[in-house]
């Protein structure tokens, strides 16, 4: 593992109270189902060079819509997003796209996020075109070097995506990715697509070039068991806040927010037994457009008191003694005590040996 | 739901809506109606308002106008006991205060002339029509005649007197003198500007004291048809049907559809089919139906702008039509019921001259008349240029849609093009080419289209140099060729207020010969009307001229064979 | 079903092109098929009228009344018409006409169309919201008077040299500009949709990261794959604009004689329906062919280029 | 709802205002004027008749200020005049718009109750030799040229087999409700067979749509036998977008088929814009366009009416739903 | 589980019975035979988890089960047994009649799977009156009860609702209301979880071993996710190309699985506890059913494959204690 001992001076990526709402639906009053999701509320979060950061959390609790921002697909309405010192939200034209070039997405539909009209060379080639980097022939040579790097043929640069299988078109993504020799890659659910036994492979390529490159990664997944094998820290979002933000290794010690403590509950583990009735986390993912009150996680939560429905914590550091100062922080007015995990809901026991 | 049942819904439904109905049969009809099936709905009813040939058509057979043509083209009375004229001493020519020659005419309502409510025609309703005429906001179309009635002096309730302020050769033609019901009329007269939308002809069309003819209308359905029945009042011969339905039916395939299934049983030859459709309903159903050909006075010629470089060099133009074969044209197309025109004067009319200069094709003196004016050499096309390299091509234009014109059109095309002339056709939507290219003279070249006129008409309008089409003159005038000369405008002139018959045939014969040697105008045919008729009907009698045929509609008479 | 789905979709593509498979989909769809060849066909002999009134000898556009309505013959093979023209000569230029017409004003309309429901799907906003009021403004707009002001524009008063105002097909092009003013809603409408939501998917969000500029991620990432609806709705819009002009025929707005289209052919010759029917029947018939097999191409393209459609 | 209902009747009052500008303009600005009509088919108008006649009829004005004294009136009530058919203009197109509406609406309903079961059987039994039989009638009646079919019924059913009247409304006399249904048989035919190609296949689309969708499968799963998912499960998400497509089409009952009711000379409202338009009557077309336009403002909002009434998950209040 | 070979009517009587099962789609590339002849058996009131990759046929012999394989699949092989029925002798016309009474199935996508334009209620309702006379308002009671028992809060007001009133946890449980409406033998939940968030993922795994604790059916719970399949199931089957490769009690699955491939896919699935740098890998791609290696489907991928399991296809045989695998490199228990 790569994560740096020493944080460099100046993060490669500082993002400072973002926020994002959209308005869905249309106007008037037929529209299917209106109103103002706040997709983001304020998240804040730094990642240094070389530093994978994972940004966990389900299904629309604004992962997704901070990635996009990040990456200036969306404007946001306010906060700040800086990415080697530039501040993303307000570049425009040339200097946007010279930020862009450092700056790479991967996403999560390996059918979709490749043109189906464009033969794969010219889809990895693209972002080279884009950026006018080299001639033809070089730009060829570069493509044909990145896709080596990521397991694929070179000679298969003529192939339409559609001639590949979902793996093997998350690397083509993954090589148009690389082919600039970004500094963060951004990956939103990179793998949930993909089937069991190719998930791995590609977890690996990611890890490969990390280290290969001393790449940072933004690695937004709904899974923590992944997280467990690829981030260096980890931030736990729930409805557009993040409520917890700790090293990889102290979150699953010892998370501190009752849904991280949920969220690692929640997930299956392969021969440990049948579950036991009762351990899953009651209540609803809430609605987006109509959050609760107070701290958005209180209607699921068992620790909730009357503060939690009305206020919402602020994110602040850990009490007590913890991996450094600043580095594990939770947004909770009750937070979870230091401690072991507790049995049964941590890890297996380990994986069954052949 | 099976798809079976499905299956069954379908055919169900199409059975029940169609055939159910199908299967009961349209009532026979007695031959006590009859109905007539015409192209053109009368947008208006009122006699004065507007002008068009389906108003004309079916009022015919409610009013009679004072004075009309009959079908041996004599002016005839029909509203009035005597025509006055100078011989009778009915008109006397009366000088007036501008040292001009005016004419007093009088006239005498027809015994028994009744208004379809009993009402009696009189002289009141003389002065109220005179009154309606001159108003220049009551909408009158036609307001010259009117104009040109300087006052009226009634004598008794049928008689008076008309009092014109010029003596033209037609001082006792008043056929446009539409007489209206004062009785009804008056009230709605009120308000001039109103008249023409609050008439009652249009407001209360089945209104029985609105007519005096030999039927009344009885029933109208905007835009589809109207039912005439026998007027009580009429003071003439008692018409044989009881009942006449005029339908519209615009396209005249329908029309000759709706012959054939029996909806209607007569096709009015004035707004009916085209002429090579009658030909060719002749051929096919010639034994079931008399069918009439009667060439009118609809005279189809091509006006071409003398402002046209080309078209201002008379050998260019005698060349064009001496380069056409008219009469094979009109042998072949027409099987020879349309004569060829030589000039505007319709052959049956008593004006025109047999000495006139006439056009026959000949293709070798086109070639001589355009190699000398300069139209020698051929292009690669074969069709002619000038020393400048300009191609010998002229726009021709007409109505698009109207297709009697366009097969015309295409023949004069590939006759020309023999000639080593370039035709381009152009058509146009009537409204534009009538309401814009021919009336402000946009036309290049040639704009075919026909003139409609009565029988010796003075084509003041269309040949007097006054009448020429500009902005100056907000483009008013029917001179659309721009054709001046001065002998032509002074023979209009004198034609106008020439009485004596045997000097006008002199004057009209000059005015005729010159038109003939400028060829403002190349002359094409006179349209004739086919009259498709039923064996069984009789009395129908084609005028050719502007005069229809409802005029007569009381000698109409079922005949069974 | 999924998942026999998914592996029969990739199957399919692994084994063979996208363009074998396409033209196996389309194969499949016999109609589709037999309407291609049938178009093809009839367009050879179109544009090839010069060369078979050469063969045979004989001349679409020769008047000649002593030879009106004959009936075939070895000199004129479906006889002639009013004028004693040779009628399947007339009938190959009516179908050169009909056809020039449909594809030109189909390709006018769809490019308008295209460029039009790009600029609204991708750049959104204000841009849309005017171009799709301007959609409907078009749609809303009374046909008639518009094609009769339209039929009636002094063509020199707008500039264009005289060559071209008085060059004879400018019937034909009057038509093919008023059917494409009126004709791009339609593509520009599905164009719209299209783009709006292959502008969410995530390769051209992945160009927008990547530093795309509007122009190329219309050009390169939406334009070809909005193309199929375009390519459908066009090869359906031919069968239509052919009808319009036989409807704009009908009302005397159509292209003039002496250039010769099935629908002008048939207008003139519905008068003579009862004494020389077969006048009428073939530019009747060979309308309601073409714009049939028009209809069953653009149903075989709809069904080869959706990807659901593969149980075919 | 309410609310609703009223903004978007106010938008349907601007949008008739421009339009109403629009078509006068459009109309105006074509060539030619109605004297000029008057004056070819009766060449004794003189000169001055014409310019006394127009200025009768106010031509001489400009087209802002004719369309301001028509707007005017027309906001007192007073629509004009009809100067083709010399009535007031709301008095002329009652008969006109009850023919359409006859002749229009009967041939809708007859459409959609042909178009949705066949539609249905052809998407469930898709490429069956019955589907495509339906598709190839479907596509024939599509493509076929309107005038000409209207030729051939009028040939086939009024003239060799002469069980049918040709052409018109009633017959002379007759004016009974059988009388009036035998005249629309043909004419309503012949826009049947022209219009229920499109919405079968619109059926037939949505319909092989829905039943790929997995509520079907749900509702195969719990036992529900085919025809009962067909017309439980299936028909009424068919439906939802052919709805809209019906209703849009419904704003064209308004405006007439002017070919079919030109063949069969049927005093409809197609006919009456185009003569109109043609004959330079600038109210009577103005009113008719408007009224037609009203008319497919209204449809729309009808059909987004019905749309939501079919489809629960469009809802009048904000809220509601899952963004998701 | 029962062993495969089980007849229907033995003393063991399992509730569903698959014998040699083959389903075929044709293909412009050839038949691809989804299911390659499986065999299977579910007991009363047990869980069979069923894991695969996609393409692997898991839920095409799931739909078998009902006779639903989608348009133009067919079984072109085999019977399917639920009890002592017969199921792929029926006529087409008498299959509705077992659906939804004896033998359910829930879907993978809870937003799709409920017809948008009726109400949860009336959907629910509808199962029941499909295979229960009685009056409207006993059908409306009984999916009241429904509705409670899978927990769903307000059954009254939620009855009501329109399924895109509902979040996909809520929808989900309405769809189990709706399976289990008619108190069926068996249950094929096909993915049920997989479009569901982790939180919600486990309630509703914990809600169908609730109701399998209250109304005893069997299920047959189909998932690409051994953890998943680890929290619920009894037994389970592992499928590859459209074969079983192996079957056991998931006990002996997890603790000692034989077949090549379940070893590595599990091996391969990252976990929360060890954490190495590197995960296994399966190398190659999800197979292609219509271009398999001609023996062990699973030949190309296997590290421990030679030139017999590139020749021939093991059949699946008992490697002592019930537990099935089909491998030849499968090491069996020593008797």
């Amino acid at each position: 593992m790569s994560a740096p001992e020493h944080r460099a001076t100046e993060p490669l990526l500082e993002v400072r109270d973002l926020v994002k709402h959209f308005t869905i639906g249309g106007k008037g009053m037929f529209a299917r189902a209106s109103g103002r999701v706040q997709a983001l509320n304020g998240v804040s979060f730094t990642i240094g060079p070389g530093e994978t950061l994972a940004l966990v959390g389900e299904s629309g609790c604004g992962k997704t819509t901070a990635a996009r921002v990040i990456a200036r697909l969306y404007r946001p309405d306010s906060g700040v997003v800086r990415f080697k010192g530039m501040d993303m939200a307000t570049l425009k034209g040339g200097k946007l796209k010279s930020a862009r070039r450092a700056l790479q997405m991967v996403f999560q539909d390996p059918y979709g996020s490749l043109n189906p009209r464009l033969p794969i060379g010219a889809v990895i080639g693209e972002p080279l075109k884009i950026h006018g980097v080299g001639r033809a022939a070089e730009r060829r040579q570069r493509v044909a070097d990145v896709m080596v790097q990521v397991g694929l043929n070179p000679g298969d640069a003529d192939r339409y995506p559609h001639q590949f299988s979902g793996g093997q078109r998350q690397r083509i993504a993954i090589a148009r990715a690389l082919v600039l020799e970004p500094e963060l890659i951004i990956a939103d659910e990179p793998l949930s697509a993909l089937d069991v036994s190719i998930q791995s492979q590609i977890l690996n390529l990611l890890k490969d070039i990390q280290e290969d490159r001393g790449l940072a990664f933004l690695f937004i997944t709904h899974d923590l068991a992944v997280v467990n094998y690829f981030a260096d820290r980890v931030a736990v979002m729930y409805l557009g806040h993040i409520v917890e933000i700790a090293p990889r290794a102290a979150l699953f010690a010892a998370p501190r927010h009752p849904y991280s403590q949920a969220l690692i509950d929640a997930i299956p583990v392969p021969g440990g037994g049948k579950r036991r009735l009762g351990t899953a986390t009651a209540g609803d993912v809430p609605n987006p457009t109509s959050p609760p009150s107070g701290c958005p996680f209180h209607p699921r939560c068992a620790r909730a008191t009357g503060t939690c429905r009305e206020t919402m914590p602020a994110l602040v550091d850990v009490p007590g003694p913890g991996p450094g100062q600043g580095e594990h922080k939770v947004a909770c007015h009750h937070p979870l005590e230091d401690g072991p995990l507790e049995d049964g809901a941590g890890p297996a026991a380990g994986a069954p040996q052949p | 739901m099976t798809p079976r049942a499905l299956r069954h819904w379908a055919i169900l439904a199409v059975l029940a809506g169609g055939l159910g109905l199908a299967a009961c049969g349209e009532p026979e009809r007695r031959r006590d109606t009859l109905v007539i099936g015409m192209t053109q709905y009368p947008s208006t009813l009122n006699p004065n308002i507007d002008s068009m040939l389906a108003k004309t058509y079916v009022l015919a057979m409610t009013r009679r106008p004072f004075t009309h043509h009959d079908a041996d083209w004599n002016l005839v009375c029909a509203l009035c006991e005597t025509l006055p004229t100078l011989e009778n001493g009915l008109a006397v020519p009366e000088p007036l205060a501008n040292g001009k020659q005016g004419v007093a005419v009088t006239y005498t309502i027809k015994q028994g002339a009744t208004w379809g409510d009993g009402t009696p025609v009189t002289t009141k309703d003389v002065l109220f029509t005179y009154e309606v005429g001159k108003h220049p906001a009551s909408g009158v179309a036609d307001g010259e005649l009117y104009r040109r009635i300087l006052r009226i002096d009634v004598k008794d309730a049928r008689t008076f007197t008309l009092h014109l302020d010029r003596l033209t050769f037609d001082y006792n033609a008043i056929n446009n003198f539409q007489l209206l019901p004062a009785h009804i009329e008056r009230a709605n007269f009120k308000d001039p500007k109103e008249y023409r939308k609050r008439t009652a002809y249009d407001a209360d069309s089945t209104n029985p004291g609105l007519y005096f003819g030999p039927y009344r209308i009885t029933e109208k359905k905007i835009g589809s048809r109207i039912v005439l029945e026998r007027n009580p009042t009429w003071w003439g011969k008692k018409p044989y049907f009881k009942k006449i339905v005029v339908r519209i039916i615009e396209k005249t395939a329908a029309l000759e559809a709706n012959l054939l299934s029996g909806s209607i049983d007569y096709i009015a030859g004035e707004l009916g089919l085209l002429l090579d459709q009658g030909l060719a309903f002749e051929k096919r159903h010639g034994k079931d139906f008399n069918i009439q050909f009667k060439p009118g006075l609809v005279y189809e010629h091509i006006d071409l702008n003398l402002e046209n470089p080309f078209l201002k060099d008379r050998r260019v133009r005698v060349a064009l039509i001496t380069a056409l074969n008219r009469e094979e044209l009109s042998s072949k197309l027409f099987d020879g019921r349309q004569p060829v025109a030589d000039s505007f004067v319709h052959p049956l009319d008593w004006i025109h001259a047999k000495g006139t200069p006439r056009y026959r094709y000949d293709p070798a003196r086109a070639d001589r008349l355009l190699d000398a004016a300069g139209w020698a050499k051929r292009d690669a096309d074969g069709f002619r240029i000038n020393a400048k390299g300009q191609r010998l091509r002229f726009e021709l234009m007409t109505t698009a849609g109207s297709r009697t014109r366009e097969l015309v059109q295409q023949i004069l095309q590939s006759q020309w093009r023999k000639a080593g002339i370039d035709i381009r056709i152009r058509n146009e939507p009537a409204r534009v080419y009538f309401g814009e290219t021919v009336t402000k003279r946009k036309f290049k070249a040639m704009a075919m289209f026909a003139w409609l006129s009565a029988p010796e008409s003075v084509p003041r309008l269309t040949l007097h140099s006054s009448q020429i089409t500009t902005a100056a003159n907000n483009w008013s005038g029917q001179n659309y060729t721009s054709y001046k000369n001065p002998e032509v405008d002074k023979l209009l002139d004198a034609i106008e207020i020439e009485l004596d018959r045997a000097k006008r045939r002199v004057l009209w014969a000059r005015l005729q010969m010159l038109y003939a040697r400028d060829l403002p105008v190349l002359p094409l045919f006179f349209r004739a009307d086919p009259f498709i008729i039923p064996k069984w009907l009789k009395g129908i009698r084609p005028t050719g001229h502007q005069d229809p045929t409802t005029l007569w509609v009381e000698h109409w008479r079922a005949e069974q064979p | 079903m999924n998942a026999a789905h998914h592996a029969m979709t990739r199957t399919g593509g692994a084994a063979r092109g996208v363009w074998s498979l396409f033209f196996h989909r389309l194969g499949a769809h016999r109609l589709a098929v037999g309407s291609a060849v049938f178009l093809a066909v009839l367009g050879v002999l179109a544009f090839a009228t010069p060369a078979i009134e050469a063969v045979l000898g004989v001349d679409a556009n020769l008047v000649d009344l002593s030879q009106r309505f004959q009936g075939p013959s070895r000199a004129h093979l479906l006889g002639t018409d009013e004028l004693g023209r040779d009628l399947a000569a007339r009938l190959l230029y009516g179908g050169q006409v009909s056809l020039f017409v449909g594809l030109v004003a189909a390709l006018a309309s769809a490019v308008t169309g295209t460029v039009i429901g790009l600029l609204a799907g991708y750049y959104g906003g204000k841009l849309d919201a005017l171009l799709m009021r301007l959609t409907d403004g078009v749609i809303a707009l009374p046909l008639l008077p518009l094609l009769i002001v339209l039929a009636a524009l002094d063509l020199e008063k707008l500039g264009l040299p005289e060559s071209v105002v008085q060059d004879p097909n400018i019937s034909l092009y009057r038509i093919i500009v008023i059917i494409s003013l009126v004709g791009w809603t339609t593509v520009a409408r599905l164009v719209r949709a299209a783009a709006l939501s292959v502008r969410e998917m995530d390769y051209v969000l992945a160009a927008t990261a990547a530093g795309a500029g509007g122009p190329r991620i219309m050009a390169v990432h939406i334009l070809p794959n909005v193309i199929s609806p375009i390519i459908v709705a066009s090869t359906l819009s031919v069968g239509n604009v052919i009808l319009l002009e036989s409807v704009l025929s009908f009302l005397g707005l159509g292209i003039q004689p002496p250039i010769a289209s099935w629908g002008n052919m048939l207008t003139g010759a519905q008068e003579l329906i009862w004494s020389s029917p077969e006048l009428a029947f073939y530019p009747g018939m060979l309308i309601f062919v073409t714009v049939i097999a028009f209809n069953f191409l653009g149903d075989g393209l709809q069904d080869a280029m959706d990807p659901r459609a593969m149980e075919g | 709802m309410t609310r609703y209902v009223m903004g978007r009747l106010v938008e349907s009052v601007i949008v008739l205002v421009i339009m109403s500008f629009v078509i006068y303009a459009l109309i105006g600005l074509m060539p030619g004027d109605p004297i000029d009509l008057m004056i070819q088919s009766d060449p004794r108008l003189t000169p001055a008749d014409a310019a006394r006649l127009r200025a009768v009829y106010g031509l001489d004005k400009p087209l802002v200020e004719r369309y301001l004294h028509w707007a005017t009136a027309a906001l007192s009530g007073d629509f004009g005049h009809s100067r083709l058919y010399v009535r007031p203009v709301l008095e002329v197109m009652p008969d006109f718009l009850l023919n359409t509406f006859n002749l229009m609406g009967l041939t809708f309903v007859i459409s959609i109750v042909i178009a949705v079961p066949v539609g249905v059987y052809a998407a469930l039994r898709q490429h069956s030799a019955g589907d495509y039989a339906i598709n190839l009638a479907c596509f024939a009646g599509i493509s076929v040229p309107i005038f000409w079919l209207a030729l051939m019924l009028i040939i086939l059913f009024a003239v060799l087999i002469p069980v049918l009247p040709a052409s018109g409304v009633s017959s002379i006399g007759g004016g009974g409700f059988l009388d009036h249904a035998r005249h629309l048989v043909l004419p309503v035919v012949t826009l049947t067979i022209f219009s229920v190609g499109s919405y079968t296949r619109f059926m037939r689309a949505s319909t092989i749509e829905v039943m790929r969708q997995d509520y079907i499968r749900t509702a195969f799963a719990k036992g529900a036998s085919r025809n009962r998912v067909v017309v439980r499960h299936a028909l009424r998400n068919a439906l939802l977008p052919v709805v809209t497509i019906i209703a849009l089409s419904f704003g064209t009952l308004f405006s007439g088929a002017l070919i079919t009711e030109t063949m069969f000379a049927y005093p409809g409202m197609g006919k009456l814009i185009y003569d109109s338009i043609m004959g330079n009557d600038f109210n009577m077309a103005l009113v008719a366009l408007l009224f037609a336009t009203l008319v497919t403002l209204l449809a729309n909002l009808a059909a987004d009416i019905a749309y939501a009434w079919l489809d629960p998950r469009i809802s009048y209040k904000s809220g509601g739903g899952s963004p998701r | 589980m029962s062993s495969a070979s089980a007849a229907p009517n033995s003393a063991s009587a399992p509730v569903l019975t698959v014998r040699d099962l083959e389903v075929t789609f044709p293909t412009p590339q050839g038949p691809l035979r989804a299911v390659a002849g499986i065999s299977y058996s579910i007991d009363p009131g047990r869980t069979l988890g069923v894991v695969g990759e996609s393409g692997c046929g898991k839920s095409v012999s799931a739909l078998a089960v009902l006779g639903l394989v989608p348009p133009p699949g067919r079984v072109t092989g085999g019977t399917i047994w639920l009890g002592a029925l017969e199921v792929t002798a029926m006529d087409e016309d008498a299959l509705p009649a077992i659906r939804g009474e004896r033998v359910s199935m829930i879907f993978q996508e809870p937003m799709t799977a409920l017809n948008p334009v009726l109400s949860v209620g009336e959907q629910i309702a509808e199962a029941w009156t499909l295979h229960r006379a009685g009056p409207a308002a006993d059908a409306r009671e009984a999916a009241l009860t429904m509705l409670e028992r899978v927990r769903i809060p307000n059954p009254v007001e939620r009855y009501a609702n329109y399924p895109h009133q509902m979040s996909g946890g809520m929808r989900q449980r309405a769809i189990i209301a709706m399976a289990l409406a008619c108190g069926p033998e068996l249950l094929i939940a096909d993915e049920p979880t997989t479009a569901l968030d982790v939180t919600i993922q486990a309630q509703i795994i914990e809600l169908m071993m609730e109701m399998q604790a209250e109304f005893g059916m069997a299920i047959q719970f189909i998932s690409h996710n051994l953890g998943v399949v680890s929290e619920i199931a009894d037994d389970v089957m592992v499928m590859y190309g459209g074969h079983i490769v192996e079957m056991a009690t998931a006990e002996q699955i997890f603790s000692n699985p034989r077949h090549p491939y379940t070893r590595a896919l599990m091996e391969t699935v990252p976990r929360l506890g060890a954490r190495a740098r590197r995960l296994p890998t399966i190398p190659g791609t999800v197979p292609d059913i219509l271009d398999l290696p001609p023996g062990c489907a699973f030949s190309d991928r296997c590290p421990l494959a030679d030139e017999n399991c590139r020749q021939a296809a093991p059949a699946l045989e008992d490697l002592g204690g019930g537990h099935l695998a089909a491998c030849f490199k499968a090491p069996k228990d020593s008797p």
